[in-house]
């Protein structure tokens, strides 16, 4: 058995895919971790900004929410909610945006708004919040969702958040800003979108998956890259940041 | 001229049946004691509007004041769900909710449009997403320079707003700092604004730190001093967000009952928020922070 | 990461030649001794704008540094007309001069449709003034949502915004209070960003107050710390506007020849603005004023 | 001769047109001097608003420009100035704006823009600034100018800030927001507007000045009202604010 978690292998390949000073609009939980560890170790001049409008964020503890008290005190900035989506990234300042939700499909469209029918819905979620203009207006996207047959069906239930759509250069076409989605990171493995169909391909297996695992909870006959990569374990350094710096022991996780 | 007033007066006064309200503050000061003041008048038939309705509108929701929400994004921030509007929205209980979803963006645009009063605003926002499907108010436009076709929102000028806040005076000039969320938009978008604040300061003090401020006074119909309204939500620099309390209501507010307890102990069977504050009790302490004070700007000439 | 600059630096590495430059501040913080830098260097075909060109424009006209004026207000605050403008205007002295003339509205609407990344957006204003028959960026639109008739502007993004301010950090975080006029729409309109500050503060003092924040440093390419970099005009808390020469200036530019000389003396006579400041002498410390500092508040948790 | 100056019954004569309580857009001059007369006379609860973002000025001294730095210490809030045209003016909260120019028409429309041809003018003047929002969308406006034969043509070379236009109801056929010109009030008297015509009347002499003076100064034969009144003199406590509280002797003009 590997000496890390799953969870700690999402963290380090999110963090993974930020390059340096590039500005990052963060959500909570593995976002959260992701972008704090790459802060701290490849990316120290990342920027954090908060769709709360909380820039340059240095929190003290982990946030429990998008606009957590901890966000603003020792911030570089705070601006109002209709300037972070106008100023911000309607403006094409944010270089990368992450996503989660209940459902994504096979071209990276997510629903975070109802299950079943709209009108009757068989649940109803959360809705959008900050997530269709993230998905629409960042320049790429990050998704980040457990993996399981209930949360990959080939066809999402509601469009939330455009991912590319029906495939191909349907955002073009639409003419959304963003690049949309470029990895979807779950508890199992990491997929990328083809460049021309733009369609889901398992590109990596996190250690200890297996094809077997990912294609039974996958809800369409899935892609797959060769040759298959393994994802790449956490180093010592990340782990150490991760379980000492962020997520201190007994620390809000 | 003092428009001081209690919560009672406020709420009686500038909030009628049937009428649009928005209660905005995102996360922070997010005006419950105003809730559950209505909640108490059993003000009914209105159209709640917020981007977030947090544990504010499920508990408003429950106790029967909404004929409509007006929304775009409702669970319970890093809990879970809203039970009360997911039952209401999904099995139409205790009665049928009408509502009307947006994004983040979206929503905040239409406070903004209505704040400026101009009857819509573009955006570059909302292409492929089901929302444009599902709402026919956000409808296409053209530029008339480019060419381009963008989205756009109509204006949403609420019929009143209630805002929190940490500071007025008692004409109403308002100071508000850390995250300010749409509370500007919003305060220039409503025909009457209610604010309330944790403590009412001098004109003199406002009038130090003229860019604090965030709502002129002759904006506000009313100022209502009541320290810990925003409870169990949080105003920076003076308490904390009871996240045990938002926690909590994810199973105060799985069932029916216990939401109807829940109302009748804290809000029904308290006469205001100074009485829910001492049955709170010392939690309420443990909810103040440390301070950490800006240094003064120099205003001179 | 640092952005700190010098004003040469700044000036040759950010402003080229035919590059649209907004140089903003509203009667405070108009960046003089940039304006001064770009005329010793002798920027020309610069389309340049403001909504007050003021005398920092009527200084660039008048050295040939600009092709095209963009504005909404040509006057001399308080005094009078700005006579190089003029000449320029109305005799091709000492070149011919083309203009694009909006109200501060209009100027102000085009510069927050840029930072907002739209287009156009719409307006009530304009009807009946023949602004808009001798301008035809202003075009009508109709609202989507109500069928209303509206005016409406283009964005205006400039190849480089040049603007003053109290104070940053190393990394170019900004903090302004006082007038803002329109330096937050500009800072996010423009392509390319440089701020001029009084003193450079540490990134700790900056976040001790992150609600006085204007401009994030990620949207700053170059910082430069100059003293007295906005005199004649005045910086809120550091000195107050030097009137005389104001009303001097009216002198000094009604003909050519004067205003050469005192181009010659004080522009390309002078190293930098350090000199610049040495030769002003004690004038500059009579403009400081009385210290009038603000409470501070708490921005803990 | 009267003890008191033109100046001062300009003055007091626009203070008067103003009600407790109101929001108005100040500019420098003559309705500085009338805004602060009032405020401390009739209306303690006027609300000053400059364009420059400046509301609730107190002054210590008169402000030499609509962005003097007296205007932000001590004043009640600071606001972006895209903010003011759109939150307050166009929003609809400014009850009164004050104009001046350096022609005004029959109709009341003002030209701060050009003498002769707009591409080949006589004379060059400063623009609109922020007089055609003020003019388009203020409740009411006020103006003041010296009545001068020069200034009062027929028709304005050019019109920066609308007034009735051709008259009639041509404003509300145009669908402009604000009430458009309330009266002007220049060195000579005071004139306001037919509710049906829209053209200019004039309404009262100040104490001193002739119905010849007037009309030898006004470039179209005008209407005059019946009876025509002379101008109210300034009160004595009108005069003692002025005198000592806003003009201090040997303080700025």
């Amino acid at each position: 058995m590997p000496d890390f978690t799953t969870q700690e292998v999402m963290v380090t390949t999110a963090a993974r895919m930020l390059r340096d000073g590039e500005v990052v609009f963060v959500g909570i939980g593995i976002p959260n971790l992701a972008v704090n560890l790459a802060r701290r170790t490849r990316c120290p001049n990342l920027v954090l900004i908060y769709e709360s409008g909380a820039i340059g964020a240095r929190p003290s503890r982990l946030p429990l929410s998008i606009g957590d008290s901890v966000l603003v005190t020792g911030a570089l900035g705070v601006c109002s909610m209709p300037e972070t989506f106008q100023y911000y990234l309607q403006r094409g300042l944010i270089d990368v945006g992450f996503l989660g939700g209940a459902q994504v499909d096979r071209f990276g469209n997510l629903n975070t708004t109802v299950i079943g029918d709209y009108h009757r819905p068989k649940a109803r979620l959360p809705g959008s919040g900050g997530a269709c203009e993230i998905a629409a207006l960042a320049r790429r996207v990050l998704i980040v969702m457990n993996h399981k047959l209930r949360s990959f069906p080939e066809r999402v239930d509601f469009i939330t958040s455009p991912g590319y759509l029906d495939g191909g250069n349907a955002r073009q076409r639409l003419g959304l800003p963003g690049g949309g989605p470029a990895a979807v990171i779950t508890d199992l493995g990491v997929l990328r979108f083809a460049p021309d169909t733009r369609e889901m391909v398992l590109e990596s297996l996190h250690p200890g998956a297996t094809l077997e695992q990912v294609q039974e909870n996958t809800g369409w006959k899935l892609h797959v890259a060769s040759p298959l990569r393994t994802t790449e374990s956490p180093t010592d350094e990340e782990l150490h940041v991760l379980r000492e710096e962020l997520i201190p022991p007994g620390g809000a996780r | 001229m003092s428009k001081l007033a209690t919560m009672k007066e406020a709420m009686s006064r500038f909030v009628c049946d049937g009428d649009t309200v928005a209660m905005e503050g995102f996360t922070h000061l997010i005006p419950f004691a105003a809730a559950h003041e209505l909640i108490r008048q059993r003000r009914r038939n209105l159209t709640l509007v917020r981007l977030t309705p947090d544990l504010i509108f499920d508990q408003m929701v429950a106790a029967g004041c909404a004929r409509k929400l007006i929304f775009s994004w409702a669970g319970n921030p890093g809990v879970g769900p809203l039970h009360a509007v997911r039952r209401a929205l999904e099995q139409q209980q205790p009665a049928p909710l009408e509502f009307e979803e947006y994004s983040h963006f979206g929503l905040a645009l239409r406070f903004q449009a209505a704040a400026a009063n101009v009857p819509f605003l573009p955006t570059r926002n909302f292409a492929g997403s089901d929302l444009v499907r599902v709402n026919p108010n956000v409808k296409p436009v053209t530029c008339p320079h480019t060419g381009e076709e963008l989205w756009s929102v109509p204006a949403l000028a609420p019929d009143v707003a209630i805002l929190h806040a940490q500071r007025a005076d008692e004409d109403g000039n308002t100071q508000v700092w850390g995250l300010v969320g749409v509370h500007k938009e919003v305060a220039f978008a409503a025909r009457r604004v209610v604010v309330i604040v944790e403590e009412i300061v001098s004109q003199e003090l406002i009038r130090r730190d003229p860019n604090r401020t965030l709502i002129p006074g002759f904006r506000v119909d009313a100022v209502v001093c009541e320290p810990f309204g925003a409870h169990p939500s949080y105003v920076q620099g003076y308490y904390d967000r009871d996240n045990e309390f938002y926690v909590r209501w994810d199973e105060i507010s799985r069932v029916p009952q216990s939401l109807a307890a829940y109302l009748d102990k804290w809000v029904y069977g308290v006469a205001d928020r100074q009485e829910y504050c001492r049955r709170v009790g010392d939690a309420l302490e443990r909810l103040r922070g440390r301070p950490v004070l800006c240094e003064p700007v120099n205003y001179g000439y």
